[in-house]
């Protein structure tokens, strides 16, 4: 993987010394161990802390938003570019934002970047205790090294939730391919979380929502998070109609949970930073996973997470379901 | 908070019955909002206008609530009061305490509280309304009429007399219709050509009226004033210009196949005209029927035609049009008679529906009028007809009354009393329908002059025994059942819309009732409107009617199309969409759902803090918006707004009926 | 279920189809409960999913949305658009525990003044047996 | 296919024989039929209780009982498959009915969950006539066959939704699926008389004379019915007929899976034609349909 940053930095020294990219976003290590944080760089110097590793990292594309759309001008052709370093997911979300005009691809310098699968500092300190120095990965066994001894453990145990349904591994288009992906991941569509909720009763469900709806404190964090949350005046700021009182009520909890989920249904990418971000841990994931299976059952789309030139609930065909 | 009035009209009894008004009014006197309440015994009567009108001016309001009939009703009676009166009409809203309240609830505190709270509901619609101020829109003065039958022909003629340009779109390669397919007709006994002629004539030379035929209409954009139609016309595979009408080629023509303009009574050439005296004068090639088409071989078409108009390789043209108003004439169909299983199913030669008896009895039919058996040319000694085959017939899913059927029945039984005076005529019948001018009578000659045999009573069943047709019915008044043997049995089937209508209705975007024929605006008030503005109709494509009512019908919508075109240009509803540019980041997801394709992107130029920013947002076209609304929902900032059912007003009057 | 229980159900009835429809009901003097408000909405495709939310939010028992037959609407495609954000709407409410009975959408004609009484009748009976909604209700 | 079969009064007396045809034929079509067990009359005559419920409760017993063996109901008779089709309908549509009919009999509510299908129907849902034509050894060439639906079959067609009332087809399919030629005479829909030839023989006389006279005007060989109510009215009247028209030429009636047994070749003994009122042998002889010897 070392060679990987390598090239990185190359391209990056040669994209500023060309001045065609103003600024470049990519990751860095961040204050714990695994964790990794993302990087701004206006000059090849500060680019120069950047890495590239197994380990998971933020979706960079939210950070383009406030880069080139500043007034939700993005989708206006600009001067200088904006350089991004883009795995798959970072791509569908990215493919998110020039599908709603928020950016333009033209403004854009995209390094892809292979990828198959991203380990989970969460997990992989609970497993490999806190001891564990350093992680390093060849195909499919991880090495992690400790003060006493290494341990070899398969890399599924530590693996990223979302990569467990990755819906695109390799980058599908980009300005620079740095190395082309070695194998195709192999994943399958997997609702059984949802499902789990769907054969609840009607009253075991409404309890389990009130229970986690309860503890949002109602911080934004998942639609600060979201690519798909890019209105420029969100309408929870919105006072005149007022969709949404400040009173932290239960009703006012499901009425925030439905607007959400309802304006991401059929253009989440399925990324998985809502629930990442979530302070008090609301199984998002399940809201936008049951939104993305009727979407893909109901208006037989194969794959709901990738962003379509028409979102699904832009256009109908005339054999919808008619059962409504 | 606004200075509104409500006004709540008793309606006669029609309200006041069933919902308390004055506690309504009482109540709503003292309701946040509201600086004046009142009821009145009819609101939409010229006194009761003045009493809103006068309680406007006095009092300054700025805005009123109406608790009457339904705004389908008086809602531009009330707007155009407070307009008169210096308010903005769209400051005015209706409560339904009529329609959806007092006549179909029966408990009266009940319906008082919920009028109560629908009134209130609508006051809060009113706190969040605002100024709206209706466009012009330019208007294109050309009128597309749909079917070339007596109805499209006269709305055709009247509209190009008062000097505006018709289209006139017929399916069939010539027009006339229903009509030029009868022997006489009723009351008076007139040839049918002979009244018709002069008017396919007149539309045939008219300058102002372009004839289409054989050709349909595909595809229509746009909204009223400003309609883009696609029109498909079918090849024809003869050059009509150069074509001089000699039918040498019909003549030497060696291939004969079944006349659809005979109903199958009679037989054509593939190369052929319908008839005689058919406007257009011009062949047309039936590419099912032509050798040359299957084989290849054959041409002696090419080689009779003395000016060589023969074009084989003709293709179908789509052309457009421009067009400011839409006439449906699409006229009638007959229920086939294979749907009548106990009449045979189509299967006996000698049963036959009232078309087909009217080509036989017609001078230029395939018998030159001469009443025959179809089956084996004999002319019949004993006919039945029976009546209501499939209508008022609530199995057969069509209850309603074909209105015609009893008048051209009492008519064909006439016709063949006057050539067969010894023949028997039998009509099985269960009412008799000539309201018309001088139809009772007709009729009444029919039984005392011609002997025509009138037998109140259902027929079961009629099948074939020894080359006769055996009818099995019943006769009410006396009770007994009765056999009847005879040559020629007349089925006089249901009138359906023409085939085609409903599709047509759905490509014109104008709903059709379950039988398909078209929804007319208003039964009573609006019979020749559809509910889509521009469109109207005329003759049976709205409902079965005979030639007098589709000729006042047609007359009526020619004079709706020529009023509409009297003006310059045409007032747009301001009720449209309206983008909040301030919150909207320029997404588009609402482009996607506008129907009339008015959405559009654009850059506009923002101040932001001390530098002007280039920013993309969505525009509307007020012209084409016409208001549904879809995209407001599509908006998730909720900057695309609808005015006059907006985002705040509908969550108002839902919070207030929800309390 | 205390037997004074009335039930208070919101009917988003669109404005062409549906709403012509109920004052058809009215004219030929049809009965059905007082339970049932229409709010008059230009089509069905302008009902946004997030009212129905705030309707049981505020207190609402049952929300009926009435449109056009597909291939009548006047606007020619919003009843189709309403199909869609309501074969969503309805198995996500369900989702989050509100009763999947609750919310109704049926597709009525200019001409089925019958049919709206008769739907009226049936849900309101429906909700008046199911009780009031407590479910994502604002607590007075 | 598993159906509880429910045979109906006379399968195992009068007509028994038509009994020995339906189990042979039905197996080879692989529709295998269950007696329903200790089943009791149809309740045929239903129409005619003064108090409309009480005449449904035989019937309403019957379908419970298919229903707890969990297969759908078959019958034999048109007048059986009417009724009890009937009584479905009623019982599936009103819950005044059902309760009322379940407090009687004290039994569990049956809302009309399992399905009554005659016999012909049975066929028709199993590729049956596809089925007939592979199977059929002695296809019946050139027997002019005349269909007799009688009404019960068919009518009030809401109800029953067994075919096209005014023009049915099932049983022209059926025929020409065994190689014959189906024959259209017109009152293959009009009543038999049914059991009004217990209270008026006069009407029952007139009904099947005009049915007799109109499928022998079209030479019809053979009449085939799907009733055995239908069955007794026709051939019963017929022998008084030919006594009193000697220049009517009798025409044998059987029941259809009689002559479903001749064309899949099953020996004459047990397609049961002894015991037929007008013997078929005869006529099927002269067609060469069944060898010399059986047709003693």
């Amino acid at each position: 993987m070392m060679n990987m940053t390598e090239k990185m930095l190359e391209q990056i020294r040669d994209l500023f010394e060309k001045k065609n990219i103003k600024l470049f976003i990519g990751f860095e290590k961040g204050f714990e161990k695994f964790s990794r944080i993302p990087a701004f760089a206006e000059n090849y110097d500060e680019a120069k802390s950047m890495i590239i590793d197994e380990f998971e990292t933020p979706l960079l594309a939210k950070y383009l938003i406030r880069e080139l759309g500043e007034v939700g001008a993005g989708a206006v052709e600009k001067s200088e570019r904006v350089g991004i370093l883009t795995r798959g997911c970072d791509y569908l979300s990215i493919r998110r934002l020039v599908v709603d005009n928020i950016i333009l691809r033209e403004n854009l310098v995209i390094i892809g970047i292979p990828c198959n699968g991203l380990i989970d500092p969460k997990k992989a300190n609970k497993l490999l205790g806190e001891e564990a120095q350093e992680i390093t990965v060849d195909e499919k066994i991880v090495l992690a090294k400790g003060e006493i001894k290494s341990r070899e453990i398969n890399k599924e145990e530590i693996l990223l939730d979302r990569c467990k349904k990755c819906i695109m591994s390799k980058v599908e288009e980009s300005d620079i391919l740095l190395e082309e992906n070695m194998d195709d991941m192999e994943v399958s569509k997997d609702y059984s979380a949802v499902e789990e909720i769907e054969k609840l009763t009607t009253e075991e469900r409404y309890e389990f929502w009130r229970r986690q709806f309860d503890r949002c404190i109602r911080c934004f964090a998942c639609r600060d998070a979201c690519t798909a949350c890019n209105c420029r005046k969100c309408i929870f700021d919105i006072t005149e109609p007022e969709m949404l009182e400040k009173t932290v009520a239960t009703s006012e909890q499901f009425m925030f949970h439905f607007i959400r989920a309802f304006h991401v249904a059929g253009r989440c990418t399925a990324c998985g930073e809502c629930e990442k971000v979530c302070p008090v841990d609301i199984p998002l994931g399940l809201l936008n996973g049951k939104f993305k299976k009727d979407i893909e059952l109901l208006f037989d789309v194969d794959e709901a997470g990738i962003p379509a030139e028409i979102e699904p609930l832009g256009e109908f065909k005339l054999d919808d379901p008619v059962e409504w | 908070m606004k200075k509104i009035g409500v006004f709540v009209c008793w309606c006669g009894l029609n309200i006041s019955s069933t919902v308390d008004v004055e506690k309504a009014s009482e109540e709503l006197k003292n309701y946040p909002g509201v600086f004046y309440a009142d009821d009145y015994k009819y609101l939409c009567s010229d006194p009761g206008q003045e009493l809103i009108k006068k309680t406007i001016v006095d009092n300054k309001l700025e805005g009123i609530v109406v608790a009457a009939c339904s705004p389908n009703m008086h809602e531009s009676t009330f707007r155009a009061a407070a307009e008169a009166a210096g308010l903005n009409p769209y400051r005015v809203e209706i409560t339904n305490i009529r329609e959806q309240a007092s006549w179909v609830h029966s408990n009266k505190e009940d319906a008082t509280a919920k009028a109560i709270q629908l009134i209130k509901s609508t006051v809060e619609k009113v706190k969040k309304s605002e100024d709206l101020f209706p466009q012009q829109i330019p208007l294109t003065k050309k009128v597309l009429v749909i079917g070339g039958g007596i109805s499209g022909m006269t709305v055709a003629l009247e509209v190009a007399e008062a000097g505006y340009p018709v289209i006139l779109v017929e399916k069939e390669p010539q027009i006339g219709g229903n009509m030029a397919k009868l022997s006489e007709t009723f009351p008076t006994l007139d040839c049918a050509s002979c009244i018709l002629t002069p008017k396919t004539a007149e539309v045939g030379r008219h300058s102002n009226i372009t004839l289409m035929t054989n050709s349909e209409v595909i595809e229509s954009t746009g909204y009223f004033g400003n309609f883009t139609v696609k029109v498909k016309r079918k090849p024809t595979f003869v050059d009509w210009k150069k074509c001089i009408g000699c039918m040498l080629c019909q003549e030497k023509c060696p291939k004969k196949t079944n006349s659809d303009f005979e109903h199958g009574m009679g037989k054509r050439k593939a190369i052929s005209v319908a008839f005689p005296q058919a406007i257009p004068y011009r062949p047309i090639i039936s590419e099912k029927e032509c050798i040359y088409f299957k084989t290849g071989k054959c041409k002696i078409c090419v080689k009779v035609c003395p000016v060589d108009c023969i074009e084989f390789e003709q293709e179908e043209k789509i052309i457009e049009e421009n067009i400011g108003a839409i006439v449906v004439a699409s006229g009638y169909d007959l229920l086939p008679k294979e749907e009548l299983g106990e009449y045979g199913q189509g299967k006996y030669a000698d049963v036959i529906d009232g078309m087909q008896f009217e080509r036989i009895a017609s001078a230029s039919g395939p018998t030159e009028g001469v009443i025959k058996r179809p089956s084996d040319g004999k002319i019949p000694k004993s006919i039945v007809f029976i009546q209501c085959a499939g209508s008022r017939d609530n199995q057969k899913g069509r209850p309603y009354c074909s209105k015609i059927c009893c008048m051209y029945t009492a008519k064909h039984a006439m016709l063949y009393k006057h050539q067969v005076h010894d023949g028997e005529a039998t009509i099985f019948y269960m009412d008799i329908r000539a309201g018309g001018k001088g139809y009772e009578e007709f009729v009444q000659r029919a039984i005392e002059d011609d002997h025509v045999l009138y037998l109140r009573g259902r027929v079961a069943r009629v099948y074939e025994e020894d080359g006769r047709l055996v009818v099995l019915g019943v006769d009410t008044l006396s009770g007994e059942q009765v056999r009847i043997e005879a040559d020629l049995v007349v089925l006089a089937t249901a009138v359906i819309p023409s085939i085609g209508a409903k599709a047509l209705g759905q490509t014109l975007k104008v709903g059709t009732d379950t039988y398909g024929f078209f929804n007319e605006a208003h039964p009573k008030l609006k019979p020749v409107e559809s509910m889509t503005k521009g469109v109207f109709l005329a003759g049976c494509a709205q409902a079965p009617r005979d030639i007098p009512e589709t000729v006042s019908q047609a007359t009526g919508a020619a004079a709706k199309v020529i009023t509409m075109f009297s003006k310059n240009h045409l007032v747009s509803d301001p009720q449209v969409a309206k983008v909040n540019e301030k919150i909207c980041v320029g997404c588009l997801l609402c482009k996607p759902i506008c129907p009339y394709k008015a959405i559009e992107p654009e850059i506009v130029e923002v101040r932001v803090g001390c530098r002007a920013e280039k920013r993309q947002v969505a525009t509307i076209n007020k012209g084409l918006c016409q208001g549904c609304g879809a995209c407001s929902v599509a908006c998730r900032s909720g900057a695309m707004n609808l005015s006059g059912f907006s985002n705040e007003q509908i969550l108002e009057e839902l919070k207030s009926l929800c309390l | 279920m205390s037997v004074e229980f009335k039930p208070n159900i919101i009917c988003f009835a669109c404005n062409w189809c549906s709403y012509t429809g109920a004052d058809m009901a009215g004219t030929s003097r049809m009965k059905y409960p007082a339970t049932i408000r229409i709010i008059r909405v230009p089509c069905s495709g302008r009902v946004n999913p997030t009212f129905v939310m705030k309707a049981y939010q505020k207190g609402a028992d049952g929300v009926l949305i009435a449109g056009c037959h597909p291939g009548d609407c006047h606007y020619n495609s919003g009843n189709y658009f309403a199909k869609r954000r309501f074969l969503l709407a309805t198995r996500f409410m369900t989702f989050l525990g509100i009763d999947e009975k609750r919310l109704r959408m049926e597709w009525i004609s200019a001409a089925e003044g019958v049919k709206f009484a008769r739907v009226m009748r049936e849900f309101s009976e429906t909700i008046s047996k199911l009780g009031p909604n407590l479910r994502a209700r604002e607590e007075a | 296919m598993k159906y509880s079969y429910f045979p109906g009064c006379t399968l195992h007396t009068q007509t028994k024989n038509f009994n020995d045809s339906i189990k042979i034929t039905s197996s080879l079509l692989d529709i295998e039929l269950e007696e329903l067990k200790d089943w009791q009359c149809c309740g045929a005559v239903y129409p005619l209780t003064a108090d409309s419920t009480m005449g449904l409760v035989s019937p309403y017993r019957s379908l419970q009982k298919a229903y707890e063996e969990g297969t759908d109901l078959v019958t034999v008779c048109s007048a059986c498959y009417n009724v009890l089709k009937r009584t479905n309908f009623a019982v599936s549509n009103d819950a005044q009915i059902r309760k009322k009919l379940s407090e009687y009999m004290d039994v569990d509510e049956y809302a009309g969950e399992s399905k009554v299908l005659h016999l012909l129907e049975a066929m028709r849902e199993n590729k049956g006539f596809e089925k007939i034509k592979e199977k059929t050894i002695n296809p019946l060439k050139d027997l002019r066959v005349a269909p007799y639906y009688g009404c019960l079959l068919l009518r009030p067609s809401e109800e029953l939704k067994f075919d096209n009332p005014e023009n049915p087809t099932i049983f022209e399919e059926f025929i020409n699926s065994m190689g014959a030629i189906a024959v259209d005479f017109p009152n293959r829909i009009e009543c038999c008389g049914a059991y009004v030839s217990i209270t008026s023989k006069r009407k029952v006389k007139g009904a099947t004379e005009s049915i007799l006279k109109s499928a022998a005007k079209r030479n019809a060989d053979i009449i085939i019915t799907s009733c055995p109510l239908c069955y007794h009215n026709l051939a019963k009247e017929q022998e008084q007929l030919v006594q009193s028209d000697y220049l009517f030429k009798p025409i044998p009636i059987l029941y259809f899976t009689q002559l479903l047994a001749l064309a899949f070749g099953i020996e004459v003994g047990s397609c049961g034609f002894e015991s037929n009122r007008i013997d078929a042998r005869p006529i099927l002889k002269s067609k060469n349909l069944i060898s010399g010897g059986d047709a003693l």
